[in-house]
């Protein structure tokens, strides 16, 4: 560089002739770059008050406050975010964080006001805070502010390829359909701990799906404790709610993973299968666990059915002191998830992992014996001090069309491939209903027919009344059987089972379906008259819904007994029936009609029947 | 200009010459001074609004607190605030001075700046852009047209409470006090 | 009749000067924020700023402090009574560039003054850059008015205007030299860059004026502008042929946009190299051009 | 940072460790008195860039753990290429109560505002060290603010947000 | 004459940045000057102990105001170094594009403070202005016009806009068509020259032993630039030299910046042409889960004014142990300002200070 002159400076003097190059602000507008990091912007609708924004706010800027307008619902909290200008650094983390990309930032940046606490605000968006939106034509860069901003002024907003969260799972390793529709093989292989531990540090720890649980599994924590390498630490923080993880690691319906925030724009969380891998990966469940029941109270607690309420009543009751015997007409624990799911769901050994343990701690088990056949219900009220009754629903109900006494009831089919020996089934087999049970069904008869007719061509197919959209079956399970070579038949139902000559079946009449629900939502199939069609078929099974067996409970109690308007058994907030000191739980005190929901029931159950019992002297 | 505007000059020349003629202090608390620069020069230039810095806190009627303000910081804050001739008004910038802003458990930064000295205005953001500035200053105009900008009255009516927060975040301060300090109780 | 012309004048020409003055800044403002690529302020924000600065509290340090200031000021309005505005001098007769030499050490010694008072160590630094500039031109300028009044054999500025007025300015006269050097310390008898180092803000927050606050800086601004007027009319008087008020005016524009210019051009000296600069070419010029005037006559 | 170099240092003093894990940052780690004789070992070798000084503190371990870091400017010459890539950490640990430490700036000038601050954030007395005095803080602190026993939340609680708004009385 | 005490800040117009200096004048003649820092310090280092390794993402680029981006880069480094983090290759490129644009902007605002300083605002109004384009550009990039917050680590937060390049080329074009402009009037200015020159002059030796970095050294005659010394993101992959000077005075350290700036500017088109397509993020593990394994690293870049360094301690927990930032400013500001104070005149105190680019914020942290 030269050293300089005093004139070359002068140039600078032509730009006095020039057009100034200022922006004349605010005459001449100036809009923010597209992604420019402004205000917030919640979709209420979307936001699942999850939380994740207030807890990586690294200024505590966001806090979450309730709505009370706002129905808390599974997978959506009354909770929305409200946001501190006067903490707030603009970094748009709570946007890439946003599970279901509801906070977004907007274009808007202008607030100035004389009070502090006009600052903090709840964001909402043009819908739910029409007042402070307005038009482009009435937005006045003079009134900006937030509680006067521009409709549709996008800004910085969420992207879920740069989002913080990780929205895919970690596949879970299955045996592929081919090969699993020829046997009986568990169908899931179970996460490593290496695949276990990445899907458990994909857990934002919002907590939705706590809410969501009937039972409220303290699920984030168990998850944590999985990524954190500790099997026995979640086993421990599952026991303190559910007594049945390797059951419930199966064949759970999963609420909770329904309502996973991150479900909402990407997989959830596989919850269940990390429940089943913590339940496979502890081998010792007592030397994890370290439970002593609490000291005897020499009260006697009489649950009947060993299914999940039963149970985790005796689990729950056993730990509080009591003496609890548990009667159930089959060999073994489990109740209907015994015989009910099929072998490549729920295996017996995981079932009798989860009992052998409530055994360990002191529960007396009486199988094969049949409350009412072997022992009666009368017998059982003298000599216990409570009963609690978990018999679920053990009939299977039948289409009660035409011939149908010669098809195989749903239940009945279960437990024999289950524990007894296999069913024979034809080449074409017909499966009469549209829910869980029937998947089960036609899953397993399409594996009996691989094994007993090898090489052969055969055909399985369902009949549902109700269409696709409102089929009640899991859709996984739907999507699962298909890939097993399920045929489906939607909205269909059975008119007639048509026999051949020697009294054998040769197939099923079947009607269009007009409507399943009225306009009321009652369940009151209607159909076209004159559409029909004939399923081919040799065998035919009837899945279509179960029913309790309340026959061991003499008539003069069982009119004492009172039921809900949905032919449940009415119970007061503590489980305990209109008998006194007969409690009851599960499938046939609720309409949800799984197991969590069973073991929720047995928790309150449990408080109820300590309540009853230390009520009442030591016989 | 019309006659509105002109009425307006002779009815209260005091109000519209603070108006038109707002010098800053030339202060850089904080990193919102980053967005002065900008906006006193030739991209946006606020100098049209008759915006200034002003080099001395004795010429100036406009204080912009730009920014988180430190132990140390507030002191001088409050010397130069001290230093400006009446009337004069303060705006707070940014979230830092409202709440705390990102540096809100921070040991050696103070979260409410209103505790220690009244200020009239404040804008959001981190930062606050240089439009923010501009709208800022209109919002300032109708304050001072409203007589809502008062606090510096405000500060010398509670110099007393003012004096006793100060105190309470620095230690005893060693310049004498700038009023005297009426009874509380009265 | 006369007498009454006189009073009126003495009121004028001070009020022109005023508003000339003022108009001046405001240019000033207007003209660089142009160069700098904006628009600028209002042409007449000086005007608001001294409305707002007269209805701001200023802060005094005593007596002497406000005594200062008003000696600059007046010593300011005093002269502009001196100098010929397009043919309207009230104290034509009396002084003259004497006078003016004498006077125009007023302002520098009354802010002494008043900054003295002040004890801000940023203005004992201003001051004494403030006088030491003032000796820097000090010099060139006592030669200049030797040259002029020896040229012109007289010492009154309305004689030497309308001498030019019947040949031709003394720019284009042998008094070349002279107006080249008084053209060369114009910016520092105006305290523009590259010598407005009595007033860095960015050295010493404004020195001078750092204390001053309220009507004291408003005197100061209005100090500012007469001495604007003063020096750029003075030497439009003594070598662009004065003229009648208008031609005057827009002389004393040319002079002042030349100003802008180098305003604008340039950073600011420090005060070393500023009285090394003013004592070296301006005064050797100045200094050449006396010989030159004496050899003539 | 090569073998022969870590070889020289170790047989130079005794009771260092020479961690070299990577390739630019390797570590030695020395006992207190050693460190004024290592960093000025280093000097010469060509390593004559003070990066910083940190202090980490280790309250569990109840101790100080003064890091220093130098680095090596280009030579003319280049008659090491590479040697300008390395950053070496040097470590040593002191006790934390009555944490003291000679002063670095006989080898190195520019080690003075670090030691100062760190006085001043930790508590360390530099011994030897022309002035001592408060770099940053306003305020006194009971428990020098760096220190892993000073709760900053806590301090903003206890002091900030005691302050009471000022409300106009009407 | 008598001794006055004079306090330069911070309450000051020459001053850029909360920063302080007490002189101890005599005359014009500085005696003693004494650095006095503190105005801005926020206790930085302990405030990310309690915040996520996430968490500390938004915040570390405030600490230095005038240039954000490597702030955010050095922190991703060290985090990256400490965890084992994979950066995707385009992200490399993203990120030296975006330093040297911040580097141009941080040049631009330094030109505009030392020729402020100098009470030049004709030059200082330009620079600034060129500076708000570059902070377009940022806008229009990250979202932010100061703080963009953008890269993290796992590479950077979003990937360009549609037609971003282009905005690039045109505003940098922009730029350095009025580089004529800037060469006559500031750079070739017989007066920039006089009042720069001789100024603050630090030779080699010294700068070295007081642990100089940045272009106060290149300013000695040192290519001591650790984009070519230690290459990190895609500096290695153009073509690009270190411009140095040989006075070591406050004109030479003027002039190296303004050699920078161009030579940045050219950078940036050499990189946009050699971009490569793909990912520009790897995604990182969960926030509220993420641990990074016990360990320590130093990591190093060259920001705008000099060699910015991190040294990152982890206990194996999800927040950093201990950070602590090695800042430009904080040799040049805290030593070598000092010692070229003294003697120096008052009118130069500005202009030192800001040749050597002392930057308050992340001298105090």
């Amino acid at each position: 560089m030269k050293k300089g002159n005093i004139f070359s400076p002068f140039k600078a003097i032509r730009h006095l002739f020039r057009k100034p190059k200022t922006l004349k602000y605010p005459f001449e507008p100036k809009e923010p770059a597209r992604r420019y990091r402004g205000f917030h912007l919640n979709d209420w609708d979307a936001c699942t008050g999850c939380g994740n924004c207030a807890d990586i706010c690294p200024n505590g800027a966001i806090i979450m406050v309730e709505i009370p307008e706002i129905k808390p619902e599974p997978g959506k909290k009354n909770q929305r975010p409200k946001l501190d200008y006067g903490r707030c650094c603009f970094c748009g983390l709570c946007v890439d964080i946003c599970p279901p990309g509801a906070l977004s930032l907007t274009g808007d940046y202008f607030h100035i006001h004389f009070d502090t606490k006009t600052f903090s605000f709840i964001p909402g968006d043009e819908k739910s805070d029409p007042e402070h939106f307005v038009d482009p034509q009435n937005y006045s860069l003079l009134k900006a502010s937030l509680s006067h901003r521009k409709k549709n002024f996008p800004g910085f907003s969420p992207d879920i390829e740069y989002a913080l969260f990780e929205p895919e799972r970690v596949p879970m390793p299955q045996v592929e359909p081919e090969e699993r529709s020829l046997s009986f093989i568990e169908q899931v292989l179970g996460y490593s701990e290496k695949e276990a531990r990445a899907e458990a540090a994909r857990c934002l720890e919002c907590k939705l799906c706590e809410e969501a649980c009937p039972a409220h599994l303290k699920i984030s924590d168990y998850i944590k404790a999985i990524y954190l390498g500790e099997p026995e630490e979640s086993l421990r923080k599952i026991y303190e709610d559910n007594p049945i993880p390797a059951i419930c690691g199966r064949i759970c319906m999963k609420h909770c993973e329904a309502a996973c925030s991150l479900s909402v724009r990407g997989e959830a969380l596989s919850i269940r299968w990390l429940k089943r891998f913590v339940a496979d990966t502890v081998r010792d469940y007592q030397k994890a666990l370290q439970q002593k029941p609490a000291p005897s109270t020499g009260k006697k607690l009489a649950i009947i059915g060993a299914g999940p309420g039963g149970l985790s009543m005796a689990y729950f009751s056993a730990l509080k002191g009591h003496h609890v015997t548990v009667f159930d007409s089959l060999p073994g624990g489990g109740g209907m998830l015994r015989v009910g799911p099929p072998l490549y769901r729920l295996p017996i050994e995981a079932i009798d992992k989860d009992v052998n343990y409530i055994k360990s701690l002191g529960v007396e088990f009486r199988f094969n014996a049949t409350v009412g056949k072997n022992i009666s219900f009368g017998d059982i009220l003298k000599q216990y001090d409570a009963v609690y009754l978990g018999i679920g629903m053990t009939m299977s109900r039948s289409t009660k069309v035409r011939n149908s006494e010669k098809c195989i009831l749903a239940l009945n089919f279960l437990e024999r491939n289950k524990i007894r020996e296999k069913v024979n089934v034809g080449k074409k087999v017909v499966v009469i209903g549209g829910g869980n049970v029937a998947m089960d069904v036609a899953r397993e008869s399409i594996r009996l027919q691989h094994i007993q007719h090898p090489g052969e061509e055969v055909v399985t197919s369902a009949v549902s009344l109700e269409d696709w959209d409102i089929m009640p079956a899991n859709k996984e399970e739907i999507e699962e059987a298909k890939e097993e070579g399920i045929r489906f038949n939607p909205a269909w139902g059975p008119k007639d089972v048509l026999l051949d000559d020697k009294g054998n079946i040769r197939g099923l009449l079947c009607m269009k379906v007009k409507r399943v629900f009225d306009d009321a939502g009652r369940f009151s199939p209607t159909f076209y008259e004159d559409q029909e069609m004939i399923l081919e078929a040799d065998t035919i099974i009837e899945a279509i819904g179960q029913a309790s067996d309340f026959s061991f409970i003499p008539k003069e109690m069982f009119d004492q007994l009172k039921f809900t308007p949905r032919r449940k058994i009415q119970v007061d907030e503590y489980g305990m029936t209109s008998l006194p000191g007969v409690f009851a739980g599960g499938d046939i005190v609720n309409t949800n009609l799984d197991a969590v929901t069973a073991i929720a029931d047995a928790k309150i159950a449990t408080e109820g029947v300590d309540h009853y019992l230390s009520a009442i002297p030591i016989s | 200009m019309d006659r509105n505007q002109i009425k307006k000059w002779l009815e209260s020349p005091g109000k519209m010459g603070h108006k038109y003629s707002l010098w800053a202090v030339y202060f850089c608390t904080g990193c919102g001074i980053i967005e002065i620069p900008p906006v006193i020069t030739s991209r946006w230039d606020a100098e049209r609004f008759g915006v200034l810095p002003a080099p001395s806190p004795r010429q100036a009627n406009l204080f912009l607190i730009t920014g988180y303000v430190s132990v140390k910081t507030l002191k001088a804050i409050i010397k130069t605030y001290e230093q400006m001739p009446e009337p004069k008004y303060t705006v707070g910038f940014g979230s830092c001075p409202i709440n705390g802003g990102m540096y809100w458990d921070s040991y050696n930064t103070i979260k409410h700046l209103d505790k220690y000295i009244p200020i009239d205005g404040w804008i959001a953001g981190c930062m606050p852009r240089p439009e923010a500035i501009f709208i800022a200053v209109t919002h300032l105009w109708t304050l001072i047209d409203k007589g809502m900008a008062k606090g510096y009255v405000k500060y010398r009516e509670n110099y007393g409470r003012y004096r006793e927060n100060q105190e309470k975040a620095l230690g005893k301060l060693e310049w004498p006090r700038l009023f005297p300090i009426k009874d509380e109780n009265e | 009749m006369v007498t009454v012309m006189k009073i009126l004048e003495i009121i004028v020409s001070p009020l022109v000067a005023l508003i000339v003055g003022i108009f001046f800044l405001g240019l000033f403002r207007k003209m660089m924020a142009r160069i700098q690529w904006r628009y600028g302020p209002p042409l007449i924000q000086p005007v608001i700023d001294l409305v707002r600065l007269f209805n701001q509290r200023g802060f005094s340090h005593g007596a002497v402090f406000d005594l200062g200031i008003i000696l600059s000021l007046a010593g300011a309005l005093v002269l502009v009574l001196f100098i010929p505005i397009g043919g309207m001098c009230p104290l034509a007769n009396s002084g003259g560039l004497l006078v003016i030499l004498y006077v125009m050490l007023f302002a520098p010694i009354g802010i002494a003054l008043s900054g003295g008072e002040g004890a801000n160590p940023n203005i004992s630094i201003g001051i004494s850059r403030k006088l030491i500039l003032t000796l820097s031109y000090e010099v060139p300028f006592i030669f200049i008015i030797l040259s002029l009044m020896s040229y012109y054999q007289t010492i009154s500025i309305v004689e030497i205007v309308k001498a030019q007025a019947h040949y031709h300015w003394s720019l284009f006269s042998p008094l070349f030299l002279s107006g080249v050097a008084y053209f060369m310390i114009l910016p520092a008898m105006l305290g523009i860059r590259p010598f407005d180092m009595a007033s860095a803000p960015q050295e010493i927050s404004s020195g001078i004026d750092v204390e001053y606050g309220g009507k004291y800086l408003a005197f100061s601004q209005i100090e500012h502008a007469l001495s604007l007027f003063i020096v750029i009319a003075l030497f439009v008087n003594l070598f662009l042929g004065g003229g009648n008020l208008p031609v005057f005016l827009l002389k004393m524009l040319a002079v002042f946009v030349c100003g802008v210019f180098i305003h604008a051009s340039f950073p600011r000296f420090r005060i070393e190299q500023a009285t090394k600069y003013l004592w070296f070419w301006p005064t050797i010029i100045s200094f050449i051009s006396l010989i030159v005037i004496q050899l003539i006559r | 940072m090569n073998k022969e170099f870590k070889q020289e240092l170790e047989s130079i003093f005794r009771d260092i460790t020479v961690n070299i894990t990577d390739d630019v940052t390797p570590v030695i780690a020395a006992a207190k008195p050693q460190i004024l004789a290592i960093l000025r070992f280093l000097k010469d070798k060509g390593y004559g860039h003070l990066a910083m000084i940190s202090c980490v503190d280790w309250l569990k371990e109840a101790q100080f753990e003064l890091v220093y870091l130098v680095s090596a400017y280009l030579k003319g010459d280049n008659e090491e290429p590479g040697q300008e890539k390395i950053t070496i950490l040097l470590k040593t640990r002191i006790d934390r109560d009555n944490a003291e430490l000679p002063t670095a700036i006989p080898v190195f000038e520019n080690a003075e505002p670090y030691e100062r601050e760190i006085h001043e954030l930790f508590g360390i007395h530099f011994t030897g060290h022309p002035r001592l005095l408060p770099l940053f803080l306003e305020r006194e602190y009971k428990i020098p603010p760096f220190r892993k026993d000073f709760d900053s939340r806590e301090y903003v609680k206890e002091v900030f947000d005691k302050i009471p708004f000022v409300e106009d009385k009407e | 004459m008598r001794e006055l005490e004079l306090y330069f800040g911070p309450q000051h117009m020459g001053m850029v940045g909360n920063f302080s200096i007490t002189l101890k004048v005599e005359g014009d003649r500085i005696l003693q000057a004494i650095s006095n820092p503190g105005y801005l310090h926020r206790g930085f280092e302990k405030l990310m102990e309690y915040r996520t390794w996430i968490q500390n993402f938004p915040i570390v680029c405030r600490m230095n105001v005038v240039e954000p981006d490597s702030m955010e880069m050095i922190y991703a480094m060290g985090v990256e170094k400490l965890a084992g983090l994979e950066v995707p290759e385009r992200a490399h490129y993203l990120r030296s594009v975006y330093l040297e644009l911040a580097r141009v902007g941080s040049h631009l605002f330094g030109l505009w403070a030392y020729s402020n300083m100098l009470g030049f605002d004709t030059v200082a109004q330009w620079a600034m202005y060129h500076r708000d384009l570059v902070l377009d550009l940022f806008e229009e990039l990250t979202g932010g016009r100061v703080y963009h917050i953008y890269i993290w680590p796992g590479g950077v937060r979003r990937d360009f806009p549609k037609g971003f390049k282009d905005k690039i080329v045109s505003a940098l074009h922009s730029i350095g068509g009025c580089v004529p402009d800037y060469n006559n009037t500031f750079f070739e200015n017989r007066l920039f020259y006089d009042r720069a020159k001789g100024i603050g002059k630090i030779s080699q030796k010294e700068a070295m032993e007081l642990g100089a970095a940045g272009q106060v050294l290149r300013a000695t005659g040192m290519k001591y630039d650790i984009r070519k010394i230690q290459p990190y993101a895609a500096y290695d992959k153009v073509d690009w030299e270190v411009p140095i000077r040989e006075e070591g005075d406050a004109y030479s350290r003027i002039l190296v910046i303004r050699d920078e700036m161009i030579e940045s500017v050219h950078m940036i088109f050499k990189l946009l042409d050699v971009m490569p397509e793909g990912p520009v993020y790897h995604r990182i593990p969960n926030p509220f889960k993420w641990t990074i394994p016990r360990g320590d690293a130093y990591v190093r870049i060259e920001s705008s004014r000099g060699e910015l360094g991190l040294y990152l301690v982890s206990d194996g927990g999800d927040k950093p142990y201990r950070a602590h930032f090695r800042t430009p400013s904080y040799p040049h500001g805290l030593i070598i300002l000092e010692r070229l104070l003294k003697g120096a005149s008052v009118a130069d105190v500005g202009n030192i200070m800001i040749s050597l680019y002392v930057v308050a914020p992340e001298i105090d942290r």
